[in-house]
Parts: structure tokens; C-alpha cells; sequence
């Protein structure tokens, strides 16, 4: 496994993403998601807004690293309050 | 072997596909689900097979609770609208394939697939592809694949509704005759209430999930429990007018009246739907008390030996179900007879309070 | 608005057809007058469809000719024959709104805008369509669906004719009970060259003022729906109309007459000179189970006959019966007596037809 | 009847006639330019490839010397000297191997997958679905590395089934969407009357289901077929010697004294065999249901 | 179709799931590692954070080769959608004919990445190809290592002839699926051919054509084999596209981290265009599902 360069962020970044993925899991599992239409144009579930807030997380996080200044950490906690409201109102 | 539903619920998506049904199937009896498309007779029948678990409620067979066994351990077979068969198998191994699942002995199970495939008259096709075949052979070879193992319970999902209109009527009375010396139970759904009474037995109707009245065929035709039980078990639908008691009167909307005769003596007074058959009015007078009712002619509609008659006056509209053929010109006046003793009565809420007495009871 | 005409009219799909086995439609000559309300009924494989597409252009006939009116469009095009189609299975154009599918052959041949609007309003009202007029054709069900579909064939008001094939299969029963209605109204309101295409009598019979009844790829008999019922030509026409079929025999021509299992036919003396002219012995008599006559005493004209089932359909009865060695049936009235074993049944002469060869054998004075 | 009704209730106006007549001809012209074009459109996609034919026939002598649209010194040697050494024609059975041998797990993997997936709602289908068509858009150029260190790990570096593995990578999720597609076109209920029969469900998927989409599973070889075959980079990077593919050894041709054009056309046509044999035999398929059955 | 809803599902999807599992997110994870670091070998390695995602952002290279990717991209979707739904519109219908057709269409489809990059190279020399040749004879200087214009359009003609026929395909197949009755019925509305063509073939070729267009889409940004082949990138960096960017940078200089780095930005863009396809896909597949239990 060495030549997998691991590091202890990007492990961390993985495991909380398995932990969502099962914890996503789990909870459809006993509540199961139902269809609905929020502020997106289209009928999200529960896991699509998810995965829409994480890609554009991702967007979010590239534009703050390579276009100012703030640091990384800023992307992340607007991030964060992106994906819940997005989870909320979707 | 009966089968027995008790409770019965099945809500797919929010939406009540069937709701609170009870219901006993007898061995040997024939069963007919009548219901328009949607009222939930496939679901029901999807129900008794066990290819869905009813939401709410027991499925019984022989009184032992079967409501999670998978279809695999049910002894049942079934026969769909679509024809449905195995399109790379043989009519032959279409037909065996139950029995050969069944491990029967090869000379056995040749026998038996020839004799179920004589009995539907597919015997000499069957070294065909099923998709070689008309739509007539191809709806017998998926009945004989239901016939060929001793099913305890058949289902026949509106079998014959995508077949010509004679192959229909020969294939039905098949159908009777094969299960008259079976002791299994058969269920047919249909949408047609003639279908309902040329196949007898016993008919349950079905009305938007419920089930709103259940028993032998001629019982329920004519005794309905309820209007739309009336009105679904009929073709031409039966006519309905609403109407009012008084003391010794009934009243038609205002200006029709006549005298309550023995038969509707009974009714208290009030607001009453009555129902009449539209065969049950005549162009001549049948008997004293028919009601004379001057109408004007909508339309003739001549069907072999019948004429179906649809006339108004400004209240309510009928339909007339002839026998010969009489021809009118639209905007015709013409006299019709009311068969006053002949009356259906219906409460506000639907429910029957009055059948006509019959001459001969079934 | 048209007359049809098919002169010496042939069909085979085959490229070289050897017999006339190999003919999906076997030479025929036969008029659609303008105007009428027409059925072509036979059961599945008749040919019915082939000669509607024959009619429609989509299917070049291999022998003889067609006429509109008198010209012969054999070699026009479906487009150029200036006919309306409705198909078995709705077909609608999906992206379009039901009224842009209803102003589809309007706009096609260059109607200007606002008749296109005043005729599809027209042929929406008739086809309670007015709602939907607005909605997707996508989404609607497929009674709308077929609706539209003969929306589309009811807007030109200058069509040489339209052509219904089974038009009413996927509908319900309840519906079509309705559109019969309103076809039937719409043939009294634009009085065009109709030709319903079905294998159910019922909806045939409904429909039309002539049924042309097609049997093996020729028409058996064209008539009224009385005339198919009352006396038909062809012991096929006589199973096929009427509910249950007509019931046939085999007598044996004796020096006595016709007689079945001993019994002698009510057949009389004129007929039964022509027969013993004919000299064939393919004869066959048939009688409908609604003129069978049921009698609970003994009466002379009466066979004695062992009944078997009897089956309740609400309006009226069928009373299945062995008469010698062949079952029977006979239509009862809903209040009529019914023997309980044994009954006496009659043929009355006049309803006990006589086919030789399966056609029926007439006296020509009458 | 008449004349005079006849022409009182014409079938159509002269006029409208005429426009008809016109149209006819326009329509008989329209199908004329439909095969000219088509032919023409045929024409150009077959010159680069017949340009490479012609110069397999070559010398290099006649190559470089002198554009000929024929070889005029017609030589078999380019493909002699491909047929004949082993380094180069282990490089055909190479790639003929793994390709096969993808096709063969890809199917096996995707078969059940897609009849899950055209049967059965199960939480996370449809982001499962996703995720297997993102795999198609990782760029190999810079995965082939870590490609490269995985396969070393597990000690399948230049082996077959490395290539085979991770072609999967693209190609399985292809077959399961093409397969859903086709699965989702039989009738649900002959699955039911299957378990009415009795069958248990793996006698019926094979006996029965898999029979009934063979078109499905002839449209679906071919694309495997085709996406596997024609990759290179992840082929060339897990490979070394003993599974090394073709594409990788043609570039041998380019050597000190230039590029060997002959021997390069030859071993170009001979990549370009495999692929018709493929579509001849998928070729009625393609009618039935290339659509992947989602129309 | 009703699904069942049953996480059965699972079970049939497993291996597939094992099989992607294993080739996808080893090697993903891998290389999201390598963006954090400055990996000289498994040892030597230093943790950078993001400092990778920002030099490649404003790195002016890469942002050029990525403008250069979507003017490519969407070119020859420009181009093939039309093209190729033309010659599925011309292809004939039954008979040999349709055999020929689709075998010819289908051909170039099946040949290697970078034969067809050679096949290209081949035929577009001046001096012994028969396109480099007959432009020069028409009297233009055509020059694919010096023009960047002329290397342009011959990758653009490449690609236009490798792919169009994946969309004419799918389309062909697509149109086989319309029943007859609907032409009939266009017949007897006398709809004109466009008009056939707007409101009969092209709602039924969207399906089709949006899986076309997802594939081509995320093919055509891996470009790499053909135009390396046939122009390397050239002249100047006038026709490097991403994946040969990001080749160079990985493996040519061995800059792991900057090259993982824009690869995951790379396959993040991907991912957005395709996402955003993939909800429109199965949004039209849901009301067709909704118009069919309708009816």
C-alpha cells in the first residue's frame, strides 16, 4: 500500500466520505428518501442533493484556491452550510 | 383447498391500490373479478398469486397463512392479457415446462402435455415457435402451460380481451366446460359484464380498490348491492332516474308521475335513484301499470339482431336495449313503455332498497 | 368526398401466386357509394386490413383497379388520394399539443390559420377534446390518444373518405360505448365515405348502414346488418354474426326429403327439386338459436331434444340442447319457461335456411 | 355510373394533381439524392482506409517514389514478415486475447447487474448507475500510473487479465446501460410465469432470460469489442512483453532508417480484420436493436 | 415497468461493483494523494496541500489546452450529431444493401486509436498520401507541422470520420424503432418530408442521441492517441489537447503532483457536463415511464 502515497488529510477525506456514504445508507434504510421538488429545477432524493452539494463543493473549493486568497478552510465551512441548506431546501 | 383473503390492503407509493378487501374463494368454484381498468383486479390477483405482498391483511390457503410464502412454493398458475410465453421454447416445451420442473417421469409427462394441448386445440402445432402462432394460439398455449400442472389456483388476468370477438366466445366456453370437472379454484378478471355472465360461477365486483359485492354471477346481476354495482354489471349500463315518494305517487322530475303499485309499496317516502334495465323498456306495453313516456329519438344503434335505443325527454336521458331491428330517424318522437314493476330502487347513498320480484329465480 | 370503386380487385403477397390460396385478397368487384357508413368485418386474417390499405394507398394491389369515383388512383400515392386514416393503435405525434396534432393535416395542405383554428375547435367540441387542446400529446391516456388520432382524420372536411381500422381496441368499454355514439353522429354531421375496418359485430353492425363481411379474402356478403343477420349467404356469414352463431346440420337427401337421424326437415317441396337438381350432397341447414322455437308440450312440429346447460346472461338465455347426436342452442327470452329435461323444439321453415356448397340456396320467385 | 359525376366530384382539382405529380417526382428525387449521398458519404469514409490497403501491396520502394493508386509491384512481403515473426504476430493474439478475455468478465459481471437494474428499485441504484458511467470519463494519462503501480502490487503486470481488468473499467458499465436498455424491453411477466412454472431464479436467467436478449447480447460484444480493441494507452502501460498488444509493437516500425511505411500499412490492415469479422457477425443484430433498446 | 422494490438489487450488482470497485478507486484515491504531494519516489515525498489545484488553475498552458479541448469538443459534436443523423436518415432500410451499409459505416469505429491516427498520418503526407497530395495538386499549400489552421481541420476531418458513425449507428438503429404506423399516418396527413422528419423521427432519435452525445462527449475529451500520432500536438502547442498535456506532464517530466492535480479538476469538469446529461436522460426516461403506465 506505500505506493499509494497516503497521506493523513487525504485519508481523512476518504474515510468521512465512506462514513457519509453508510450513514447515508442506513438512514434510507430505516427512513426511506421520498421525491420531492425544492429550489433545484429537477425531483431530487435525498442522496441527489447530496451528491449535488458535494460536487459543487468541489467547484466551490477550486474557485477559493485558485482564484483569491482565503484559505482553503473558508471553502470548506461555506461548503458545509451550502450542502445543509441545499439537504434542507433543495 | 380455499383461499381466503382477510383484511386485505395493498398501498403502492402513497397511493391505496386495494383497500380492506375480505373474501373466500370455495374449491371447485369458478370466480369472476369485475372491475373497470385501474379498479385493482390485477392487483388483486397479483395479490392471491404472492408475486406482491399485500400491504395490510392475511392471505389464507386451507386456512394456513401462506401471506409471505414466494410464488414459487404456491401451487398456482396464471394467464395473463399479454400473451405471454416463452418466445425461444417450443409450443411443446412451453406447455411441459412446469412439469419438467416438476420432475416428471418423461412418458408422464409426454401424455400430459399432448392431452392439455389436444384439449385446447394446439396439438398440431407443436413443434412451433410461439411467436409463429396467431394471437388465439398463442393465449391457448399459455392456458394449457396453467392447465398442464394441477394448479390448486388459477388466475386468468382478462385473458381473451386482445383476441377477435368469436375466438372469444368459443374460448369462454371452453374455459367453462374445462373447469366444470376441475376442483380447483379459478379466478377471471374482466372489464365486461357479459363476459361476467356468459362464464356464471360467481362474480365479485370491484370498484376503485373495494370490493362492493361478492357472490354467485345471476345473484349479483340481479340483485346489486349498490348503483355502481348496477351500473358496471350491465351492458348497455343500467338506466337511472332520479326520483321522489310521496305517499302513493312516485314523481319523475316534477312532471312524470305514477301510482306506487304493490311492488314499490314499501318505499317510505323520499328522494330515491331508480334503476332501470334497459331491456326492461319496451316500445309496446308489457303490462297495466308500464308508465306511457313520450321521448325523442338521439340514436338507433343496430347490432345484429338488437337495436340499442337512445332517447331523451328534457329530464334524463335512457338507453333501450331491443331485440329486432327497428330503425328511427334522430329527432324522432316516439312513445316508450316504463316498466313500473320493474324498478330498481337506490337509496341517496347509493345502497339498494327495492329489486323487481323475478319470475323465475336462478 | 368519393365513390370507391374496386374493379377485378386482386392481392397477393406473394411474388408469383399459384393458387388463389396465395391471395390475401381474391379477385373482387365492389362499390362504396359516397356517403355511406360502411363495415368490412371478418375475424383476424381475413384480409380486411390489406384491402383497407389497398384502399388507402399504402399497398399496391397486385391485380385490377381502384376508382375514386371514376378516376383510378391505383398509382397515387396515400397523400395524393386525399383520404383520412385512423390506425388500430393511436398514433400522435408526441411533441406536439393535441391542437397542433389536430392542425397538423390543415397546416400540411396550406389551410390558413384562422379556418385551422375554427375547424379544430369544430372537431375538438365533438371529441370533448376542448380541455386538452392545450396539453402535450404525450401525456395523455390512450382513449385521449385515440381520440386525437380520429380528430386528425376528421378535420379536413374535403377527404374522399375515412378509413377506421379497429379504431376502438384500446378502448374501454364504458368509452365505446360513447365514441360508437359520436361516430355514428359525426357520419350524420360531415355525411363522408366512412369504411370501419373490426372483427366485432357489435361495433360493425353499430356503426354501419352496410356490412361487407370477409371470409378468406373475399367478401361473403354485403347487406344491412338485418339482411347478415336474417338470411345469410354463406354458412360463415351465419357463425359469425350473432352471438351465439348459427346452428348447422347435415341432413341426407332421401326420397322423402331432408332428413337428419331419421327426422324429416321442414324443408319444402320447390326447395328440395332445386337440391336434387344441384346433385351435390354438401348440404347443410342452419337455423339461429333466436328462432328455435321452445315448446314445453308436445306439438306436431316439434323433435324431442335433451337439454343440457343453461346459461343466465341477465337479458336474455341460452339453452343448450342435443338435437340427435349434434348440440344445438337456442336463445331464450329472460322470463321465458324453460322445459326441465326434455324439451320439444321447432324449426320454423321460413328461419331453417338451406346451403349447398355453404351458399345459401334461395327460390328465385320470392 | 357517369361521366358527368365523375367530373363533378374529382378525386382532386387539376391543378392539385399537378402539385401531386410534382411532388411524386420530388420524392423519386429525393430518394435518387439519398443514395447519391449515402454513396458518396461511403466513398470518403472507405479512402483513408483503402489508401492503407493499396500501400500494404507496396515496396517502400514504390511508396516513396512515386503516388500510385494501385501497387504497380503488387508484394505480399510486408504481411509475410508480420504473419511470419512471432514478435509481431503474438501482438494480434495479444490483443485478441484480452480483449476476449473482457468481454467474457465484462458480460459475465454486467448481466446480472443490468437485469438488477431493469427489475429492481434498491437503495442507491440510480447514484450506483452514475458511478460506474463516471469510470468512462477518467482520463487514462494520468490513472495509468497508479494503474501501473496496482497491477505491479498484485503482481499481474504484463499479463492478459491485467489489461482485460482494467478495460472493465470503461466497458462494464457500458454493457450494463446497454443491457438495462434491452432487459427493460421483456415483459416483466414472463418472469413471473417463470417463477409460477417454478423455476428457481438462476435455472431461469440462464435457460430462459439470457435467449431472449441474445440481440441485446450481440450489440453489447460489439461495443465491448470495439472500446477494448481499439484502446491503447492502458494497454500499452500494463503491459511489457508477453501481453504486449499490437498497437504498442507497430510503433516498432519506426526505426533508424525511417519509418518501414509497407510493413506499418500491413500490420495497420491487420488490425482493422478483426473488426469486420465482429460486425458480420452482429450485423443483423444491429437492425433489430442498436438502439439499445431505448426508444 | 414496475420495479420491484427490493435491495435484492444488491446482490446482482455486487460483482460488478467489485470488479469497478477495484479498478476505479484504488487508482482514484492514488491519485488524489498525489495532488496534496511532491512525490520524487514512494519515500520522498512532501505534503504541499493544495498548492498543485492553484498553480494548475492559473497555469496559462493548461488553461489554454482546456479552451482548446471544449473548441474541439463541441466542434465535432457540431459536426458529427448532424452528420451522422444525415447518414442514418440515407441508409437503406432492408436487404443487402443495409448489410453493406452498416459494415461499411461501422468500420472505422473498429480500428485502434492509433492506427487511425496513422491511417490519417499516412494519407495526409504530401508526398505519399492521397489527401495531402490532392490538396497540394488543387494549388493550396497544405501543411499540417507548419499550418495551424490545416492541423486543425485535419484533426477535426479525422475525428469526424473515426466517430461519425458511432452517432449515424445509433441513429440508424434508433429510427428502425418507429413503427410503420407512424409514417403511414404522416402519409395521410400529406406531412411534408421535413416535416416527417421534425415531429416523427426526431423526438424518437433524442434517446438515442443524448447517449451519443454523453460518449462522444467523454471520448472526445480523452483524446489522445490520433492527433499524437498524426500531428504531436502540433505546430507548436496549437493542437495539444488535455490528455496530452497532462501525458507530457505526468510522464515526460514526471511532475505527478501537478499533473494529479489538474486531472482530478479535469475529471471534476467532466463529471459536472455529464451529470447534468445523465439527469436529463433519466428525466426523459421518466415520463416516458409516467405516459406508458397512463395508458
Amino acid at each position: 500500500m506505500n505506493w499509494m502515497v497516503w497521506t493523513m488529510p487525504t485519508a481523512g477525506f476518504f474515510s468521512g466520505i465512506a462514513l457519509l456514504l453508510a450513514g447515508m445508507t442506513v438512514w434510507q434504510y430505516f427512513s426511506p428518501s421520498v421525491e420531492r421538488k425544492g429550489f433545484l429545477p429537477i425531483v431530487t432524493t435525498r442522496g441527489d442533493r447530496l451528491f449535488i452539494g458535494l460536487l459543487t463543493s468541489a467547484y466551490l473549493h477550486l474557485g477559493i484556491i485558485g482564484f483569491t486568497e482565503f484559505h482553503v478552510l473558508v471553502a470548506t465551512a461555506l461548503s458545509v452550510i451550502w450542502i445543509a441548506i441545499l439537504m434542507r431546501w433543495g | 383447498m380455499s383461499l381466503t383473503l382477510q383484511n386485505v390492503s395493498r398501498v403502492v407509493d402513497g397511493e391505496t391500490w386495494i383497500s380492506d378487501v375480505n373474501l373466500t374463494l370455495e374449491p371447485g368454484s369458478f370466480n369472476v373479478l369485475l372491475g373497470r381498468t385501474l379498479s385493482g383486479k390485477t392487483t388483486l390477483m397479483r395479490l392471491m398469486a404472492g408475486l406482491d405482498r399485500p400491504s395490510k391483511g392475511k392471505i389464507l390457503m386451507n386456512g394456513v397463512d401462506v401471506t409471505g410464502v414466494p410464488v414459487r412454493e404456491r401451487n398456482i398458475s396464471m394467464v395473463y392479457q399479454q400473451f405471454i410465453n416463452y418466445p425461444n421454447l417450443s409450443v411443446y416445451e412451453n406447455i411441459a415446462s412446469p412439469l419438467r420442473l416438476a420432475k416428471l417421469d418423461k412418458g408422464a409427462l409426454d401424455r400430459r402435455v399432448r392431452e392439455t394441448a389436444e384439449m385446447l386445440g394446439i396439438d398440431s402445432m407443436l413443434d412451433r415457435l410461439p411467436l409463429e402462432l396467431s394471437g388465439g394460439q398463442q393465449q391457448r398455449t399459455a392456458m394449457a402451460r396453467a392447465l398442464v400442472k394441477d394448479a390448486q389456483i388459477v388466475l386468468f388476468d382478462e385473458p381473451l380481451v386482445n383476441l377477435d370477438y368469436k375466438l372469444r366466445e368459443g374460448l369462454r366456453e371452453e374455459l367453462r366446460s374445462l373447469f366444470k370437472a376441475r376442483n380447483c379454484i379459478a379466478v377471471y378478471a374482466t372489464t365486461e359484464p357479459n363476459e361476467a355472465l356468459a362464464l356464471g360461477g360467481n362474480t365479485a365486483v370491484l370498484h376503485e380498490g373495494r370490493l362492493l359485492q361478492m357472490g354467485p354471477t345471476a345473484q349479483v346481476y340481479h340483485k346489486p348491492r349498490d348503483i355502481i354495482t348496477a351500473e358496471m354489471f350491465s351492458e348497455p349500463p343500467i338506466n337511472v332516474v332520479p326520483g321522489e315518494v310521496t305517499e302513493n305517487e312516485v314523481t319523475f322530475d316534477q312532471d312524470v308521475h305514477f301510482q306506487l303499485n304493490n311492488d314499490l309499496k314499501m318505499l317510505k317516502p323520499g328522494h330515491y335513484q331508480f334503476g332501470v334495465r334497459a331491456s326492461h323498456i319496451g316500445l309496446v306495453p308489457h303490462s297495466d301499470d308500464d308508465l306511457e313516456l313520450p321521448v325523442r329519438v338521439d340514436l338507433a344503434e343496430l347490432s345484429g339482431s338488437e337495436t340499442f335505443l337512445h332517447v331523451r325527454n328534457p329530464h334524463f336521458e335512457l338507453v333501450l336495449h331491443l331485440s329486432g331491428v327497428h330503425e328511427y330517424d334522430v329527432d324522432q318522437e316516439i312513445k316508450i313503455y316504463f316498466p313500473t314493476h320493474k324498478l330498481y330502487a337506490f337509496d341517496t347513498e347509493g345502497h339498494l332498497v327495492h329489486s323487481p320480484a323475478r319470475l323465475l329465480e336462478a | 368526398m368519393a365513390q370507391i370503386t374496386l374493379n377485378s380487385l386482386a392481392h397477393s403477397y406473394s411474388a408469383n401466386p399459384q393458387g388463389p390460396e396465395d391471395y390475401a385478397i381474391r379477385e373482387m368487384q365492389h362499390v362504396w357509394e359516397q356517403g355511406g357508413a360502411y363495415a368490412l368485418l371478418g375475424p383476424s386474417g381475413c384480409g380486411k386490413s390489406t384491402l383497407l390499405n389497398i384502399i388507402s394507398g399504402l399497398l399496391q394491389p397486385s391485380n385490377g383497379e381502384i376508382l375514386f369515383d371514376d378516376i383510378r388512383v391505383n398509382d397515387l400515392k396515400p397523400e395524393q388520394r386525399n383520404i383520412a386514416q385512423v390506425f388500430q393503435f393511436p398514433v400522435v405525434y408526441d411533441t406536439m399539443t393535441v391542437f397542433d396534432n389536430l392542425a397538423f393535416p390543415l397546416r400540411n395542405i396550406g389551410v390558413p390559420e384562422h379556418k385551422v383554428k375554427s375547424k379544430v375547435y369544430e372537431v375538438a367540441e365533438v371529441l370533448e377534446l376542448t380541455e386538452q387542446l392545450k396539453r402535450k400529446a404525450k401525456g395523455l391516456s390512450a382513449d385521449q390518444k385515440q381520440k386525437v388520432s380520429m380528430g386528425r382524420g376528421l378535420v379536413r372536411d374535403d377527404v374522399s373518405a375515412i378509413l377506421f381500422d379497429e379504431p376502438l381496441t384500446v378502448i374501454d368499454p364504458q368509452l365505446k360505448w360513447k365514441l360508437r355514439r359520436k361516430l355514428k353522429q359525426i357520419h350524420k354531421q360531415f355525411n363522408t365515405t366512412m369504411v370501419y375496418v373490426t372483427h366485432d359485430q357489435l361495433e360493425a353492425s353499430t356503426f354501419a348502414d352496410k356490412i361487407a363481411l370477409m371470409y378468406e379474402g373475399q367478401i361473403v356478403q354485403f347487406g344491412t346488418p338485418r339482411e347478415l343477420f336474417e338470411s345469410p349467404r354463406h354458412t360463415f356469414v351465419g357463425y359469425f354474426i350473432g352471438s351465439p352463431g348459427m346452428n348447422f346440420i347435415r341432413p341426407e337427401l332421401t326420397s322423402r326429403g331432408l332428413e337428419f337421424e331419421g327426422q324429416l326437415m321442414p324443408v319444402n317441396e320447390e326447395m328440395i327439386e332445386k337440391i336434387r337438381k344441384l346433385g351435390t350432397s354438401n348440404i347443410k341447414l342452419g337455423i339461429r338459436p333466436e328462432f328455435v322455437h321452445v315448446w314445453t308440450e308436445a306439438n306436431d312440429d316439434a323433435f324431442e331434444v335433451t337439454i343440457g346447460d343453461i346459461e343466465d346472461l341477465g337479458t336474455y338465455r341460452i339453452m343448450s340442447f342435443m338435437f340427435g347426436s349434434i348440440p344445438m342452442k337456442a336463445r331464450l327470452h329472460e322470463d321465458q319457461k324453460v322445459p326441465v329435461k326434455n324439451a320439444r323444439v321447432s324449426f320454423p321453415e321460413q328461419w331453417l335456411k338451406v346451403y349447398v356448397d355453404e351458399y345459401l340456396l334461395e327460390l328465385t320467385h320470392e | 355510373m357517369t361521366q358527368s359525376t365523375a367530373t363533378g366530384q374529382t378525386v382532386s382539382t387539376p391543378k392539385s394533381r399537378q402539385s401531386a405529380l410534382a411532388n411524386a417526382r420530388y420524392k423519386k428525387e429525393s430518394a435518387l439524392k439519398s443514395n447519391i449521398g449515402l454513396t458518396v458519404y461511403l466513398i470518403l469514409l472507405i479512402l483513408p482506409i483503402y489508401w492503407l490497403v493499396n500501400m500494404s501491396f507496396k515496396t517502400n520502394q514504390e511508396i516513396l517514389g512515386a503516388l500510385t493508386f494501385f501497387p504497380a509491384d503488387f508484394t505480399l512481403a510486408n504481411y509475410k514478415q508480420i504473419l511470419t515473426d512471432p514478435s509481431w504476430y503474438n501482438g494480434y493474439i495479444n490483443s485478441m486475447t484480452y480483449v476476449a478475455m473482457n468481454m467474457t468478465i465484462s458480460l459475465l459481471v454486467a448481466l446480472p447487474a443490468a437485469y438488477a437494474f431493469s427489475r429492481y428499485k434498491f437503495v442507491g441504484d440510480k447514484h450506483l448507475f452514475f458511478w460506474l458511467l463516471t469510470n468512462k470519463m477518467a482520463p487514462p494519462a494520468v490513472f495509468a500510473l497508479p494503474f501501473f503501480q496496482l497491477y505491479s502490487s498484485i503482481g499481474l503486470f504484463d499479463t492478459h487479465i491485467a489489461v482485460a481488468l482494467a478495460h472493465c473499467l470503461f466497458n462494464v458499465a457500458l454493457a450494463v446501460w446497454i443491457l438495462e436498455g434491452f432487459m427493460s424491453g421483456v415483459p416483466i411477466e414472463i418472469d413471473e410465469t417463470a417463477y409460477i412454472d417454478g423455476y428457481k431464479f438462476w435455472n431461469f436467467f440462464i435457460k430462459i432470460y439470457i435467449p431472449l436478449i441474445r440481440s441485446g447480447i450481440g450489440v453489447t460484444a460489439f461495443f465491448l469489442f470495439m472500446f477494448s480493441w481499439i484502446e491503447l494507452l492502458l494497454a500499452r502501460t500494463l503491459t511489457a512483453t508477453n501481453a504486449q498488444p499490437i498497437q504498442a509493437i507497430m510503433t516498432r516500425t519506426a526505426g533508424a532508417s525511417g519509418i518501414d511505411w509497407g510493413l506499418l500499412a500491413a500490420a495497420g490492415v491487420l488490425t482493422i480484420l478483426p473488426g469486420i469479422l465482429v460486425i458480420y457477425f452482429v450485423r443483423n443484430h444491429v437492425a433489430k436493436g442498436f438502439a439499445l433498446g431505448r426508444t | 415497468m414496475n420495479k420491484i422494490e427490493s435491495n435484492k438489487g444488491w446482490l446482482f450488482v455486487l460483482p460488478v461493483f467489485i470488479v469497478v470497485a477495484f479498478s476505479a478507486v484504488i487508482p482514484l484515491m492514488t491519485v488524489v494523494n498525489y495532488s496534496v504531494q511532491d512525490v520524487f519516489d514512494a519515500n520522498t515525498r512532501f505534503f504541499t496541500g493544495t498548492e498543485w489545484y492553484r498553480d494548475m488553475l492559473n497555469n496559462p498552458q493548461l488553461q489554454g489546452a482546456l479552451i482548446r479541448q471544449f473548441i474541439f469538443s463541441f466542434t465535432i459534436l457540431a459536426i458529427e450529431v448532424p452528420l451522422g443523423i444525415l447518414v442514418a436518415l440515407m441508409m437503406p432500410k432492408k436487404g443487402w444493401q443495409a448489410s453493406l451499409a452498416l459494415v461499411l459505416v461501422s468500420l472505422p469505429l473498429l480500428i485502434p486509436l492509433n492506427v487511425v491516427g496513422t491511417i490519417w498520418q499516412v494519407f495526409t503526407r504530401t508526398d505519399i498520401g492521397l489527401m495531402g497530395w490532392g490538396i497540394r495538386e488543387l494549388g493550396y499549400a497544405y501543411n499540417i507541422s507548419r499550418n495551424s489552421g490545416d492541423a486543425w481541420a485535419t484533426i477535426i476531418l479525422m475525428d469526424v470520420w473515426h466517430w461519425t458513425p458511432l452517432i449515424a449507428l445509433l441513429c440508424y438503429s434508433g429510427l428502425r424503432a418507429i413503427p410503420e404506423a407512424y409514417y403511414q399516418a404522416a402519409r395521410i396527413d400529406q406531412a411534408s418530408r421535413w416535416a416527417v422528419f421534425r415531429f416523427i423521427q426526431l423526438p424518437k432519435l433524442i434517446n438515442v442521441l443524448v447517449i451519443g452525445v454523453l460518449i462522444r462527449f467523454m471520448d472526445s475529451f480523452m483524446i489522445y492517441a490520433e492527433p499524437f500520432v498524426l500531428t504531436g500536438g502540433g505546430p507548436g502547442s496549437s493542437t495539444t489537447f488535455l490528455s496530452q498535456a497532462l501525458t507530457a506532464m505526468a510522464i515526460g517530466q514526471f511532475d505527478l503532483g501537478p499533473a494529479a492535480a489538474f486531472s482530478i479538476i479535469y475529471f471534476l469538469i467532466i463529471l459536472a457536463v455529464s451529470f447534468v446529461f445523465y439527469t436529463t436522460i433519466m428525466h426523459m426516461q421518466k415520463d416516458k415511464t409516467t405516459s406508458k403506465s397512463g395508458e
